[in-house]
């Protein structure tokens, strides 16, 4: 029975961390903006506002789950699932620590890869089943954004794959023990970072819900549960890339003192906080730019930095 | 690895699909339904390749998918173009609408 | 010194003007006249500069053999079939490059000025430059396949610059008639190569002529058949009978354009040909025989349309032709060495005459009647006195001119060599005074007389330097080949002799050959009293002679060359021109037309299949792999 | 693994059935999607992981992701849907159906009387695939990489609006 229940043991361990994590960090990021921001950010319910998510979801949950009546109602409800399976499983083949992995894939690279293009059907199918222009555009603009990023996010990491040598996660872990990835692939992070922050379509990159422009874009008319879905989704995705930038460029779990889990999830903190960061900082740009941005500046730095390594490894 | 896959089951799966694949082509009078179905097919062509190659246990297989799937992108691109060309002068994408030639 | 000129690369020679071909027809139009002419003169002077160097390399110490061969690449490599793009310098092709490119030099430098005015400028000196490349291709081919390369680069070019001025339909008649006159005597050429590849099994020339003196023996039928068919491209080339009738049209072509065909290039070609050949033409004295007879026949023919003429440029044409008349007969009774000769002079005084009767032109506004013409002697002195010297050289006066040695060398040969006989050396004696009547004929009435007509500006010195030297050439170029009782001078024969053999003399006494001499130089001054008489003391005779009914029947005879133009109409062209009418409908083409029918139905049936919708095409794709996979299950 | 072959292999091929017989073009794309992802899982249990992440990321991630695109752009929504007259009439299937049923026949015959073999399902992972295209083939990647070129090339002409015929759009 062992052998079944490791890794149910596994899954239960990692869905558990994942959807824990996802739920503080709407915490964690109303506090770090209110810092940056020179305010409190939620402070009344509970030690430091921690219970405010548990305020929060309890208000969703009661919301009113209404389908408007011109959607295509299948897709509708399809629409948020789509997001939350496919960032879940991606999680999959995330090793937190060298135990601590649900599906050690000899593929895990290209597996979350495949995932992250399944996002896509998310917000494309949210978009089109709202039957609301605003919400097609946002779904255009997240089908076109999303698939034009995953190429340069593929290309990207594809360094780190030749200096590993394989596609395994936990071997691109192992491969850092002696330099982390972050100094010779430094340009495949930087462009790993920007597409991942367009991938979980973050500020600035958040063209296809941009409020100003599209009310909220593809989910528009989404409330209630599946809007939390949407909304619990995003901040997976956020969580997935920074585990991803820590595993793939900053040496996973690996550190002194500290067990590899904690070290872990204080890397993957930090990596958030930048993101959030960026969100406080930057304005957002148009979409052309965002596009012409993609194609004539990180594919161009992307396949330059696969080159170099390439010849580097193989000099 | 409990048991194993027949290559006979394997492969009456990817005909079963380019079957589908063909009654779509040739039932549907809309392109896109025409592209999709083509599609299919090329997708269990692909498949029936992968099975092959996972009966020899070679790689081979492998890279005629790779090769199926790059011609599908290619086949892709530009059949959506032509749609898109298509769907200014036919709106509801009759294929048999478009069928005048000469000219 | 002597080293460094002999190291002097062959492939130079025909490069050069090559290459100044390529820079003048790549840059079309756009390069300016002065850079041009530049390109087009120095290139042919680069040319005639390294071709002295070479020639001073091989004077100074001739290599092994006399033969210098210079392999540059395989051009054709099919089993058996291989043809080397090599080159070969022997004495023969000595004489001819320095010919061709000094010759040729002069005339390009007196272009720039007689065409100075024209639009084509650029057009002209490319092909004027092409043509001296192929020219020089042909005499250094090592091989009867790139000889035959160069042969007909010199046709394609004639073609082009006769009708340089193709706006004018005549003269594309005339380049028409040129290109299709000498294809007559190509053709036979083309299949005497076929048939010494055939036999010879290489068209290397020196193995094929070792390969048919060994296996053919004297007179034999083969033999005599190749150096017949060699004969019929070399009388094609060169406008000897019954092929001349081209060269008179040739006129057409601006007057640089002549000198160049008419000295240089072009008509020299056949001459050089037999001389190359030689070893077969030994073998078959029949061939030989002929090749006199031809001489002989047309140099007389030649000679007596030359005296009616009135377009002093067709007087110049009948004389080349009567002159290589000369030239065949010297072939005919074995004086190699002889021919060519002649053939060098011939070039020095013909191109100096064609050079001048086109200053006169020039300075006529483009007038050629002799007949208006008249006293020029005062007017273009520097013209008139060098047009004497080539005239004196063409009449060959004694002694002073080049013309002399030449022609009286060929004549003794034709009289006491083994292959010659008196006819035709009483042949040859009448020729000379019929050359001596109408080249002073030509002298008298354009230079003496009164004048007539505006002459306009004399020319500059870019055509009297050429004039100059080429008339220098005229007089002191026969003191390489002197008799033996003026210094005996054995020069040219000595040089000439390694590479050709030498004359098989039947007769060895001396004083015939001194009692002929006589004789010809006191026709020649007959000749010259003569046309003095005619044309300068007492013009009514000539008038008189042409106004009797015999007379007049045979000026206009004469003058039409001997009716072959019309015979030629009557017996060639009307019928080809007939048949080509019978046949415009394409009565055979209704065969095909029964295949082409038939594949129009089926079109027609199979189209209907094409409806223009994907779905039907699908359809029969299935069904096409349903009929294929029942094949396969069912055998 | 077995169970989880003949498990996708039933999604994959009811999915492409439903795909080609749908009126809405969204749902058809979703229903293409599904029947890819199932491919996938087939790849995945005859262990050849790669073609089954290459089959989700390109086919089901990138170009039914284009599909969707253009269907978006043209908007052929549920209203779209009547036009698709004569779909679903019984006659319009006869000749097709009977002609894949006769192919898919035929091809039963030949599968059943060689087909008895077992698939080794050992893995050949991504590093096999890739000696194997940069080996022996890397002529046909060349190849292939003109042909996307070209599809390139062929696609941005078309799109790149009515240069050549004027006032059409």
């Amino acid at each position: 029975m062992t052998g079944l229940l490791a890794p149910l043991a596994d899954v239960a361990l990692v869905l558990g961390l994942v959807l824990t994590m996802a739920a503080f960090l709407i915490w964690y990021e109303r506090r770090l903006l209110a810092l940056w921001q020179d305010r409190y950010g939620p402070n009344r319910v509970g030690p430091f506002g921690l219970l405010q998510v548990v305020a929060d979801v309890i208000k969703i949950f009661f919301k009113e789950d209404w389908v408007p009546p011109f959607a295509d109602r299948t897709v509708f409800v399809l629409a948020p699932m789509v997001i939350m399976v496919a960032v879940l499983m991606s999680f999959a083949v995330v090793p937190i620590s060298p135990e601590i992995v649900v599906a050690d894939s000899s593929v895990g690279v290209l597996f979350i890869l495949a995932m992250s293009s399944m996002t896509v059907y998310a917000s494309v199918l949210g978009g089109w089943a709202s039957n609301n222009k605003y919400a097609l555009l946002g779904g255009l603009r997240a089908a076109a954004q999303m698939v034009s990023y995953e190429v340069f996010m593929g290309i990207s990491l594809m360094g780190v794959v030749v200096l590993a040598g394989s596609f395994r996660l936990g071997d691109i872990v192992e491969a850092q023990s002696g330099l982390w990835n972050c100094v010779p692939q430094f340009l495949g992070m930087l462009v790993f970072a920007v597409a991942g922050v367009a991938e979980t379509k973050r500020v600035p990159f958040d063209l296809p819900e941009a409020e100003a422009e599209l009310v909220a874009g593809y989910h528009t008319e989404y409330s209630g549960m599946k809007f939390g879905m949407f909304f619990v989704g995003e901040y997976l995705g956020v969580t997935l890339i920074s585990a991803l930038i820590v595993l793939l460029y900053f040496g996973g779990w690996r550190g002194p003192w500290l067990p590899p889990v904690v070290w872990f999830l204080l890397k993957t903190l930090a990596v958030i906080a930048v993101f959030f960061l960026l969100r406080a900082s930057l304005p957002r740009p148009r979409f052309d730019q965002l596009m012409a941005y993609g194609w004539k500046v990180l594919l161009p730095l992307a396949l330059l930095n696969l080159l170099v390594t390439g010849l580097v490894v193989l000099s | 690895m409990s048991g194993a896959v027949l290559l006979g089951h394997g492969l009456l799966v990817a005909s079963a699909l380019f079957a589908i694949g063909l009654v779509g082509v040739l039932v549907r009078r809309n392109l896109l339904f025409q592209l999709l179905s083509i599609e299919i097919m090329l997708n269990a062509a692909a498949m029936a390749f992968v099975i092959a190659g996972a009966r020899w246990g070679v790689a081979d297989g492998q890279v005629m998918f790779v090769f199926i799937l790059v011609m599908a992108a290619a086949e892709v691109a530009v059949g959506l173009a032509l749609l898109l060309r298509i769907s200014r002068r036919v709106p509801d994408l009759d294929g048999d609408a478009v069928s005048g030639m000469g000219g | 010194m002597g080293e460094l000129l002999r190291s002097l690369p062959l492939w130079l020679v025909p490069t050069l003007p090559a290459a100044g071909f390529l820079v003048l027809a790549l840059a079309g139009g756009r390069l300016p006249r002065r850079r041009a002419g530049t390109v087009g003169v120095g290139s042919v002077g680069l040319s005639a500069a390294v071709t002295l160097g070479i020639a001073a390399g091989f004077l100074d110490r001739p290599p092994e053999g006399g033969l210098r061969v210079e392999t540059l690449w395989t051009w054709i490599d099919i089993g058996a079939f291989e043809i080397g793009f090599n080159l070969a310098l022997d004495a023969l092709s000595l004489v001819m490059i320095f010919v061709v490119t000094f010759v040729g030099f002069l005339i390009h430098l007196y272009s720039t000025e007689y065409m100075a005015d024209d639009e084509a400028y650029s057009r002209f000196f490319a092909y004027m430059n092409l043509f001296v490349a192929c020219m020089l291709m042909l005499v250094l081919a090592d091989n009867l396949f790139l000889l035959y390369l160069g042969w007909e680069g010199v046709g394609l070019c004639s073609y082009l610059l006769i009708g340089f001025w193709y706006s004018d339909p005549a003269n594309g008649a005339a380049a028409r008639k040129a290109f299709i006159v000498t294809r007559v005597g190509d053709t036979a050429m083309a299949v005497a190569l076929l048939l010494l590849f055939k036999h010879a099994g290489t068209l290397d020339i020196r193995q094929a002529m070792a390969w048919a003196t060994a296996s053919w023996p004297v007179g034999s039928g083969m033999a005599v058949a190749v150096a017949l068919l060699l004969l019929g491209g070399a009388v094609g080339k060169s406008a000897q009978l019954p092929l001349q009738t081209w060269l008179p049209d040739a006129m057409a072509g601006p007057t640089p354009v002549s000198a160049l065909i008419h000295a240089a290039t072009m008509v020299t070609a056949g001459v050089y040909l037999i001389a190359r050949t030689h070893a077969v033409f030994l073998l078959a004295p029949q061939a030989m025989t002929a090749v006199a007879i031809v001489g002989a026949a047309t140099l007389l023919l030649a000679g007596c349309s030359a005296l009616v003429q009135t377009d002093i440029k067709r007087v110049l044409a009948y004389s080349t032709i009567s002159q290589i008349g000369y030239m065949f007969l010297g072939l005919g009774v074995g004086a190699w060495s002889a021919a060519v000769f002649h053939l060098m002079t011939h070039a020095f005084f013909k191109a100096l005459l064609f050079l001048g009767a086109g200053a006169v032109i020039l300075a006529l506004h483009h007038e050629q009647d002799i007949f208006r013409m008249g006293g020029l002697r005062r007017r273009l002195p520097a013209v008139f006195w060098t047009f004497l010297a080539g005239a004196a050289s063409l009449a060959a006066l004694p002694l002073v001119t080049a013309g002399f040695f030449s022609k009286d060398l060929i004549l003794w040969a034709a009289w006491g060599s083994a292959a010659g006989c008196r006819w035709l050396w009483a042949a040859g004696a009448f020729g000379a005074l019929l050359t001596t009547v109408y080249s002073f004929r030509l002298v008298f009435v354009v230079f003496f007389g009164d004048e007539k007509g505006h002459v306009g500006h004399p020319p500059g010195p870019r055509i009297v330097v050429p004039l100059t030297v080429l008339a220098a050439l005229s007089i002191v170029g026969g003191f390489v080949e002197t008799p033996g009782w003026l210094g005996h001078v054995t020069w040219f024969t000595d040089l000439t002799g390694q590479t050709l053999p030498a004359v098989d003399w039947a007769v060895e006494d001396h004083h015939v050959e001194h009692l002929l001499q006589m004789v010809v130089a006191g026709i020649t001054l007959v000749g010259v009293l003569a046309a003095w008489l005619l044309y300068v003391r007492r013009p009514a005779l000539p008038a008189a002679i042409k106004a009797s009914a015999a007379g007049a029947w045979l000026a206009r005879f004469w003058l039409s060359g001997w009716g072959f133009d019309a015979l030629y109409d009557r017996i060639v062209v009307r019928p080809f021109v007939a048949c080509a009418a019978r046949l415009r409908r394409d009565p055979i083409d209704r065969i095909p037309a029964v295949l082409a029918a038939t594949a129009a139905a089926g079109n027609a049936a199979l189209s209907r299949t094409q409806d223009g919708r994907i779905r039907s095409y699908v359809f029969g794709i299935g069904l096409g792999a349903v009929i294929a996979v029942a094949i396969v299950v069912l055998t | 693994m077995t169970v989880l072959f003949y498990l996708a292999g039933a999604v994959a091929l009811l999915a492409a059935g439903l795909a080609v017989s749908r009126r809405n073009a969204f749902h058809a794309l979703l229903y293409v999607v599904v029947s890819l992802l199932a491919a996938a899982v087939v790849f995945l249990t005859l262990g050849a992981p790669f073609a089954a992440v290459l089959e989700i990321i390109v086919y089901a991630g990138a170009i039914i992701v284009l599909f969707v695109f253009v269907v978006m752009m043209l908007n052929l929504g549920p209203e779209a849907a009547p036009r698709q007259h004569g779909l679903l009439s019984p006659a319009t299937w006869i000749g097709p159906g009977v002609l894949a049923a006769v192919l898919l026949a035929e091809l039963v015959v030949v599968i059943t009387t060689a087909g008895g073999d077992a698939v080794a399902g050992d893995a050949v992972g991504p590093r096999e695939v890739s000696h194997a295209l940069f080996g022996p083939y890397v002529l046909a990647v060349e190849l292939a990489s003109f042909l996307l070129l070209a599809g390139l090339v062929g696609a941005a002409y078309l799109g790149s609006g009515s240069r050549t015929t004027g006032g059409e759009g």
